[in-house]
């Protein structure tokens, strides 16, 4: 037991020095992920109600129209976002119904082994 | 569930079916309650065990069932966990290990298909019916064997073009022993009626003689020149070509000419070939027993109608085969090119004689064909020709008249260059415009005039005054239709023998053991037809090489207590010859019973929907396994 | 548009009669010099070739050029060569305005000053700078361009200069490449600012820099005012098209078509604006006409000059 | 159009211009001349290709649109040198025009 | 929350080369769809005699999609085979009374996700306008 | 310091592409044993990125996985992916590769691909495999088809939050992977390093790759794809959908003012089959193809190319010369029309580069074989033996040896396989010859 929290520790503290190593790396990466959220929640916060068309979002939201559509196209594969029926030249886009929430918030369970 | 019931009798083998729901580290679990399905699972008659693991790919998941094999607890096994292409062979090879029949195995997938595109009670409901109906269906499952069947150590090559020779000579490098086919007396094929190769420059003779040379030097390889192949039975592995030996009359006669007595055996005659043995003098006929047949019956070059460009009306329009060969047999060191005794200061070279032709634009041959396809190797050679005469006779000017350059291979795009460096002026035609070749006033100083309409000069009509038209003329397939019938060969819209998939079989037919080198597929120049050629010999190599052929059991079978030998099936079979009616004794009656060929079916079940006795089944895949997959999911209940 | 037949006759008899192709007197048009003290003596000749004094004088007789355009008056123009005064010579010297004049030739002190702040031992002798010739060449008077040059080379080589300082692409182009080509005298030829030895920086931040075609393309010296402004802290803001893909100003086309020359002008001087910075010119022709479009144009001396300051 | 006239293209070799059969009539240069002119200067280089030399010297003073900036040889895809095979033929224009 | 299947199930036909890996690469890119929905794995469903469908559909199946690999069949002639058959079966659906629209032949490549949904979603829709056969 | 691993193989594939894949099929089903080492992520090259492939207009994803599978699961291939040849010589008859593993951050043997690394890392990344047009995870599986179904860590975006290590089921994430050099020997070698696309930046009157809506051809294959990054082709910009799109020919060949003037023999025909898939999803759009020569040179490419011109795309004969940022988004092309009034400019919601072919691999101090003036690798026998390189023992396939299209690339992979087993059983026969 003393063992594995040993290994637990040491585990911990090459972790630490790791990410000491990369410290600025960890920082700008850190600034791109807090603008990304951002213009995530921005973006869903557009499509909360009755969606849009990307130059409807890029408007609303501030965010140039080839960054919603990036956004929009990476929502879209992890199931977040839906495109509808075409506007003129533009496609909506909705939130998913049954948006897989818990595949991205959700823990596996690790518990059920049943062996 | 009484079909079921009724199912299962007729069945002999009776399944103890292993079923094993992999969690996939949540991704199945996260939406499929597996213990339940588990418990379901545990409840089907038949089913002897279901276990669950976190991950069943990995090596305990594996071990749990092949212990279960070892004991003799299960004799079918269902794994339910993700998509089959990810790890059916893991599991079969687990099964094959465990020292059971690895066919005994079903998947269901419970992952791509459930847990990923469903979520809640509704996708643990559609998993339990799907794990039951691989259940259903593997309580169905028999061990099956593959299809092994022995094969000859022997390739019949027929054709003795470069493609021809460069397939003989490649697998019997491999070991394998070869027959080379001729028709005529020469080896080479088309390459002897070129002077050099474009872009490269090789001599086309010295080609032919190494490769030809290194064919006869072979002790595996028996070269039978003047020979047609007559007769064709057999399937892959075990073909039987008849073959008889002697030339046609206008190949004895061309060889008369040519005073075969004086020829050396081994000798690279110019514009005829690699002469390899003298002749026999009465007709002979063989047998070759032959395990995959090379087909490289090449090409033959485009002969113009008379009056296309003037050909065959005006003794100064020839074709490019023409040209090469008058200028190899007369070569002068003028300042201009001499043909037929006269002066050529200006020809005109015309691109696309006999290719890319367009219904509605161009006129179709005698049998209604046109050329609507690309011949490839024209412009390198068109272009390398007029670069070779203006460096050897800067006196004669050269015109081509083209709809597009297709200098498209390494080397070629230069040659194009080259030509332009050399002074060769170009004009361009569109395929509805093409150029026409008329007559000269008598006061003219040239004998013809070629008109066009150049787009490169915005459409106004250019007139070219010329002493030579040069025709470049594209490839024809060979005349190979007794082959096509004898060996049921498919032809393309284009006339040239069609493969199977262009990338993923591009040298292999849809019979079994039959193959395809060179320009008899499609045209193609010297590399690469000698590329398709390897090719077809590396295939034959892999079909050979273990001396047997090994298939996918997964083939009809024919029930023979059930079957009435209606023929229904015969009929509706997709590939000819795969099933046949036998006459056979039952209960002391002659009558006539369906026999599958298993190294010629395909698996794919045509005849499996026509048989009215449900006599005639695909191993693996039976409808009975299907329809009590539908039972299942139609149960009111779904493991009912 | 002009016939090119009318105005190469003229040129070219400009040319060999007074040396340049308007036809006036080098003392009229070569000035600036009398009011800069430069040594008579040293390593390098600085040669002008006239061009930045010619061009209040192109300026004056395009617009003249420019009224008649495609009207029955452009047949007149090829009797231009017996109406001297009209259009060439004394008579466009006189019409010229001295305000221009003076402007053009404060980019020639200009540069001298900056030579001086880079410590280049360079000398002037009036009777030695001349015209190259370079437009005969570029119109296809290869006879007349050939002529004159020999004429030039011969002097230069009689005097003894082995190294020349150019000030504009044109005549640095035909020093250059085209006077060992077709009269087979070499000589050693830099411009100006391939000179400049200093840093400093109080110039402009940024600047749009106009490469010119014979800069740019024929000579690959873009990238070298692009350092030399770097190192007196000024930034090019990148062009559309610039260095071996750098778009013609129109300039040359004012002789044959104003008009087409406008057409050029007005497209090049839409990208130059785009960036949004101020114009730097480094060619007399370019300056000029860049002018014309109304934007904000500075030479790149008068810029360079400003930081030696 | 008059017949083709093959030898112009040497002829012309003398007034510096020896490129132009190299060239395959792209349209790179008139496409990138600032000055968007017709066809100008694919359409002298191609008179020149067939020898037409009535229509180089009917259209003669087309040549002095070309400004010699030197665009059209820089992106020329087949290094034909267009500018260079104008200023050719606007010598070859001089020269008949002094020679008549 | 799963998309909710309307009545009825719907019985699709896939070819192991083509539609199967196809409906794999929906499950990838995570598209929900009902499910109602039960995938068969087959070689070519030419093998399936027209009594099949009518048995599926007396056994209670309200909809039936043969999701082939078309013209791109490994086995040459198959899907000809399989369209005059699909004919037949149409004949005797309206001898029947059942409405055609619920055995549909489609070919769906290993990546057409989209067309795989299309296809899914237009008979759920017939098959909730129509209700069980 | 460890031991280098040293493997033996009889035969070592340079690039698990189509090429690489077909040969070293064709030689383990003559149970030669083959190791294919592969630089990127995945196997199945530039073919398993493709939407479908001409003239057939099949799938290419469709006919690349039965290969990329077949050859994963071959009992006789052992695949290296993400690895980089460090250097191939041969020493007496044995060759020798000096291989580096490049580090995953997740260890092979333990992930099970369940992409839950993926779900929960919070960096987006712009996804190269989708042209950049679309986002992937810093933790991620590189596509829905690469083989193997492996996660890995793209440490340049990588935060070190730790949240994969925590939601991995089998604990394979491990952020202290180091490169790993192991050596394989074997009896010969077939180079099969593909190609990359002619770098937008090689032409600057083609923008540079900076004006909005040009796209290169594989960018142009991904919008064609139906898995691609919008599911369907919409502009870039601002995802309207297009109806206008053009195809500009010889973008990245047979140009000499852009150092290359071969040609790059396959942009023409992907350009049609392009033009037709798009003019198949947007049946309105104007589709225009600005082309010098169209080189349908193929089995029946001629016919696909005629039957393009049928549905009414435009051919127009003519290299564009400048490539510019348009009103709204829309991108201006100028070139000389021959058949019209000469010197025009046309306007295009969207405008396809057909990008050529330049070699994938330089084997400049890595291999002693030799390239050619066209810097891909050279062939010494290229009309008899077409595979045959300067190395003894060592062949070339596919685009390695020059540009080449998918037909003539498989069947090149067979005949280099040919060449392979043939060299193989001759130093066979001469080591029997001598025992």
């Amino acid at each position: 037991m003393s063992q594995t929290e040993k290994q637990k520790k040491e585990q911990k503290a090459a972790m630490k020095r790791l990410r000491q190593e990369r410290k600025q790396k960890i920082k700008d990466i850190a600034a791109t992920v807090k603008t990304q959220k951002e213009a995530v929640k921005a973006i869903k916060e557009q499509l909360q109600n009755h969606g849009g068309t990307v130059p409807q979002i890029a408007r609303e939201t501030g965010i140039s129209a080839d960054k919603v559509l990036w956004y929009i196209a990476a929502l879209k594969k992890y199931g977040e976002i839906s495109e509808a029926e075409k506007d003129g030249g533009y496609f909506r886009y909705i939130l998913s119904e049954g948006s897989p929430e818990e595949i991205f918030n959700g823990q596996p369970d690790g518990s059920q082994d049943t062996k | 569930m009484t079909d079921k019931k009724t199912d299962k009798e007729t069945i002999p083998a009776k399944g103890k079916v292993g079923v094993y729901i992999c969690y996939c580290g949540g991704n199945i679990s996260d939406h499929v309650e597996v213990e339940k399905v588990r418990e379901s699972m545990e409840k089907i008659p038949g089913v002897e065990v279901a276990r669950t693991d976190m991950f069943m790919c990995s090596d305990p998941g594996q071990e749990m069932i092949m212990q279960d094999l070892k004991s003799g607890t299960v004799d079918r096994v269902v794994v339910a966990s993700c998509a089959p292409s990810l790890h059916e062979t893991t599991f079969r090879s687990a099964i094959s290990r465990a020292g059971a029949n690895p066919y005994i195995y079903e998947h269901a997938n419970i992952r791509e298909q459930v847990s990923w595109v469903h979520h809640g009670d509704q996708a643990t409901d559609k998993a339990i019916r799907l794990v039951a109906a691989a259940t259903a269906k593997a309580e169905g499952l028999k061990p099956l064997e593959p299809i092994r069947m022995e094969a000859r150590q022997h390739v019949t090559v027929i054709g003795g073009g470069i493609a021809g020779l460069r397939t003989a000579k490649d697998l019997a490098d491999c070991g394998v022993a070869v027959a080379l086919i001729e028709k005529s007396p020469f080896l080479g094929g088309q390459i002897a009626q070129l002077e050099r190769l474009a872009p490269t420059g090789d001599p086309a003779a010295d080609i032919v003689t190494e490769l030809a040379g290194e064919v006869l030097g072979d002790p595996g390889i028996t070269v039978h020149t003047c020979s047609l192949v007559e007769t064709f039975n057999g399937y892959v592995g075990n073909f039987t070509l008849g073959v008889k030996k002697r030339p046609p009359d206008t190949d004895c006669e061309k060889l008369s000419s040519l005073n075969p007595s004086g020829r050396t055996p081994g000798e690279f005659i110019p514009f005829k070939g690699f002469y390899p043995e003298s002749v026999a003098a009465r007709a002979e006929e063989l047998s070759i027993e032959t395990g995959v047949v090379v087909l490289a019956t090449g090409f033959k070059s485009y002969t113009p109608r008379r009056g296309e460009y003037g050909y065959a009306e005006f003794p100064e329009v020839i074709t490019l085969p023409e040209l090469i060969r008058i200028m190899a047999e007369n070569k002068t060191t003028d300042n201009c090119l001499e043909i037929n005794g006269r002066q050529v200061r200006s020809m005109a070279m015309i691109h696309c004689v006999g290719s890319r032709q367009i219904p509605g634009i161009h006129p179709e041959d005698e049998s209604g064909n046109f050329n609507e396809y690309c011949s490839r190797t024209c412009c390198s050679a068109t272009l390398d020709t007029a670069g070779t005469i203006r460096q050897s006779y800067p006196g004669t000017r050269i015109f081509e008249l083209y709809r597009d350059i297709r200098t498209y291979g390494r080397g070629q795009e230069e040659l194009y260059e080259q030509a332009a460096k050399n002074k060769v002026v170009f004009l361009r035609f569109e395929a509805d415009e093409s150029p026409e070749v008329i007559r000269s006033n008598d006061h003219d100083d040239f004998p013809l005039r070629v008109k066009v309409k150049d787009v490169l000069t915005f459409g106004e009509e250019v007139e070219v005054p010329v002493d030579l038209v040069v025709l470049a003329t594209g490839m024809e397939p060979n005349n190979v239709s007794e082959l096509v019938d004898m060996m049921k060969l498919p032809v393309g819209p284009d006339r040239f023998l069609l493969e199977v998939h262009p990338k993923l079989r591009p040298v292999e037919l849809p019979v079994g053991g039959i193959l395809l080198a060179g320009t008899c597929q499609a045209p193609m120049d010297v590399g690469e037809a000698c590329s398709a050629a390897a090719a077809a010999a590396v295939k034959a190599a892999v079909l050979l090489g273990r001396g047997y052929v090994e298939l996918d059991p997964f083939v009809a079978e024919v029930d023979l207590e059930k079957c009435r030998g209606t023929g229904a099936c015969v009929e509706a079979c997709l590939n000819e010859g795969a099933l046949n009616l036998v006459e056979m004794e039952v209960d002391g009656e002659m009558v006539q019973r369906a026999q599958v060929t298993s190294a010629l079916c395909w698996g794919c079940g045509a005849c499996v929907a026509v048989c009215s006795e449900n006599a005639i089944d695909i191993n693996g895949w039976t409808l009975k396994q299907y329809e009590a997959m539908v039972d299942i999911i139609v149960a009111d209940e779904a493991t009912a | 548009m002009y016939s090119p037949r009318d105005m190469i006759d003229i040129i070219a008899a400009n040319v060999r009669k007074t040396r340049n192709p308007f036809g006036m007197p080098k003392f009229l048009c070569n000035r600036w010099w009398q009011d800069a003290s430069m040594p008579a003596e040293g390593d390098a000749l600085l040669f002008t070739g006239l061009m930045y004094q010619f061009v209040p004088y192109i300026e004056k007789s395009t617009r003249y050029l420019e009224q008649f355009e495609d009207t029955p008056w452009a047949d007149y123009v090829r009797y231009a060569k017996y109406v001297p005064n009209y259009l060439a010579g004394m008579g466009l010297a006189l019409l010229t305005p001295a305000k221009e004049k003076k402007r053009f030739n404060a980019i020639l002190q200009n540069i001298t000053k900056i030579l001086a702040k880079s410590k280049v031992d360079f000398f002037y002798r009036s009777e030695l700078d001349e015209y190259s010739g370079i437009l005969l060449y570029d119109l296809g008077d290869q006879e007349s361009f050939v002529r004159h040059a020999e004429f030039v080379a011969a002097k230069l080589k009689r005097a003894g200069v082995k190294t020349l300082i150019t000030v504009d692409p044109h005549t640095t182009y035909a020093l250059k490449v085209l006077y060992p080509k077709y009269t087979g005298q070499s000589f050693e030829v830099k411009t100006y600012f391939e000179l400049v030895n200093f840093t400093s920086n109080n110039g402009y931040k940024r600047v749009t820099l106009h490469d010119p075609c014979f800069y740019g393309r024929y000579l690959e010296l873009s990238d070298v005012p692009t350092k030399v402004l770097a190192n007196l802290g000024i930034e090019c803001v990148p062009v559309r098209n610039s260095g071996l893909f750098t778009s013609c100003c129109g300039g040359p086309a004012e002789s044959i078509s104003p008009k087409l020359s406008k057409e050029v002008l007005h497209r090049r001087t839409e990208e130059l604006q785009s960036a949004g910075a101020p114009i730097i010119a480094m060619c007399p022709i370019c300056l000029g006409h860049l002018e014309k479009s109304g934007a904000q144009v500075e030479d790149l001396s008068s810029l360079i000059a400003r930081c030696a300051a | 159009m008059a017949l083709v006239n093959p030898n112009f293209a040497e002829e012309m070799e003398r007034f510096g211009a020896d490129a132009a059969l190299e060239c395959f009539n792209c349209g790179t240069c008139a496409a990138i001349c600032p000055l968007i002119y017709e066809h100008f200067p694919r359409k002298m280089i191609r008179y020149l290709q067939l020898g037409a030399k009535d229509r180089i010297m009917e259209n003669a003073s087309e040549l002095w649109r070309c400004l010699h900036c030197g665009l059209c040889t820089q992106t020329c895809p087949r290094e034909a040198d267009p500018g260079e095979i104008i200023l050719g033929l606007k010598r070859f224009a001089v020269a008949n025009w002094r020679r008549s | 929350m799963a998309i909710q299947g309307k009545e009825g199930k719907i019985l699709i036909l896939a070819t192991e080369t083509c539609a199967y890996p196809g409906a794999d690469s929906v499950g990838q890119a995570h598209s929900s769809y009902p499910t109602n929905t039960y995938i068969l794995r087959v070689r070519s469903p030419v093998m399936f005699p027209e009594q099949f469908y009518l048995d599926c559909f007396a056994k209670g199946i309200s909809g039936i999609i043969i999701m082939s690999c078309g013209e791109e069949c490994p086995y040459e002639g198959a899907y000809h085979a399989l369209a005059k058959r699909v004919d037949r079966v149409y004949q005797l659906m309206k001898a029947q009374e059942l409405d055609i629209r619920r055995l549909r032949l489609t070919a769906i490549c290993t990546v057409c996700n989209r067309a795989f949904l299309k296809e899914v979603n237009q008979m759920n829709e017939v098959v909730g306008e129509l209700g069980p056969p | 310091m460890d031991a280098i691993l040293e493997l033996d193989f009889d035969a070592l594939i340079v690039g698990g592409g189509i090429a690489g894949l077909q040969a070293a099929l064709d030689l383990a089903d003559q149970d030669y044993q083959v190791a294919v080492v592969e630089k990127d992520t995945s196997i199945g090259g530039k073919m398993i990125r493709l939407s479908k492939v001409f003239p057939t207009l099949d799938c290419s994803s469709c006919i690349t996985t039965p290969k990329m599978a077949a050859a994963a699961h071959h009992e006789n291939i052992t695949i290296f992916t993400y690895c980089d040849l460090k250097s191939l010589e041969s020493e007496g008859l044995v060759l020798t590769a000096s291989i580096t593993q490049r580090p995953r951050y997740v260890n092979p043997d333990k992930c099970i691909g369940c992409r839950l690394c993926e779900y929960h890392c919070p960096v987006y990344v712009a996804d190269k495999e989708e042209g950049g047009f679309s986002a992937r995870k810093a933790a991620y599986i590189p596509f829905s088809n690469a083989i193997p179904q492996i996660a890995l860590i793209d440490v340049e975006n990588c935060m070190l939050c730790g949240k994969c290590a925590k939601v991995c089921p089998t604990q394979a994430v491990d952020y202290f992977q180091e490169p790993e050099n192991f050596t394989i020997r074997a009896k010969t070698a077939v180079l099969a390093t593909g190609f990359e696309l002619t770098p937008v930046e090689n032409k600057q009157q083609y923008g540079n790759g900076e004006i909005p809506n040009v796209i290169t051809s594989l960018q142009m294959e991904r919008l064609l794809a139906p898995h691609g990054p919008y599911n369907r082709v919409l502009r870039p910009s601002d995802g309207m959908e297009p109806d206008a799109v053009a195809f500009i020919q010889c973008a990245g060949s047979r140009d000499k003012s852009m150092g290359i003037s071969y040609c790059s023999r396959v942009c023409c025909m992907y350009a049609i089959k392009q033009a037709m898939l798009l003019s198949g999803s947007l049946p309105l759009a104007d589709i225009t193809v600005y082309y010098m020569d169209i080189r349908a040179f193929g089995k029946g490419y001629e016919q696909f190319y005629q039957n393009a011109k049928a549905m009414g795309i435009e051919f127009v004969k003519g290299k564009v010369a400048t490539i510019d940022a348009g009103a709204n988004d829309s991108v201006t092309l100028r070139y000389e029309d021959q058949n019209g009034e000469g010197v025009t400019s046309a306007n295009h919601d969207m405008v396809a580069l057909s990008l050529g072919m330049i070699p994938g691999w330089n084997p400049e101090g890595t291999c002693p074989v030799s390239t050619a003036a066209d810097r891909f690798i050279q062939t010494i026998r290229p009309k008899i033996a077409p595979t045959r390189t300067d190395m003894e023992g060592v062949f070339v396939a596919g685009a390695a040896a020059g540009p080449k299209d998918i037909v003539d690339t498989i069947t090149e992979a067979g005949a280099a396989a040919m060449e392979a087993a043939k060299y193989m059983t001759a130093m066979e026969t001469a080591r029997k010859a001598v025992a």
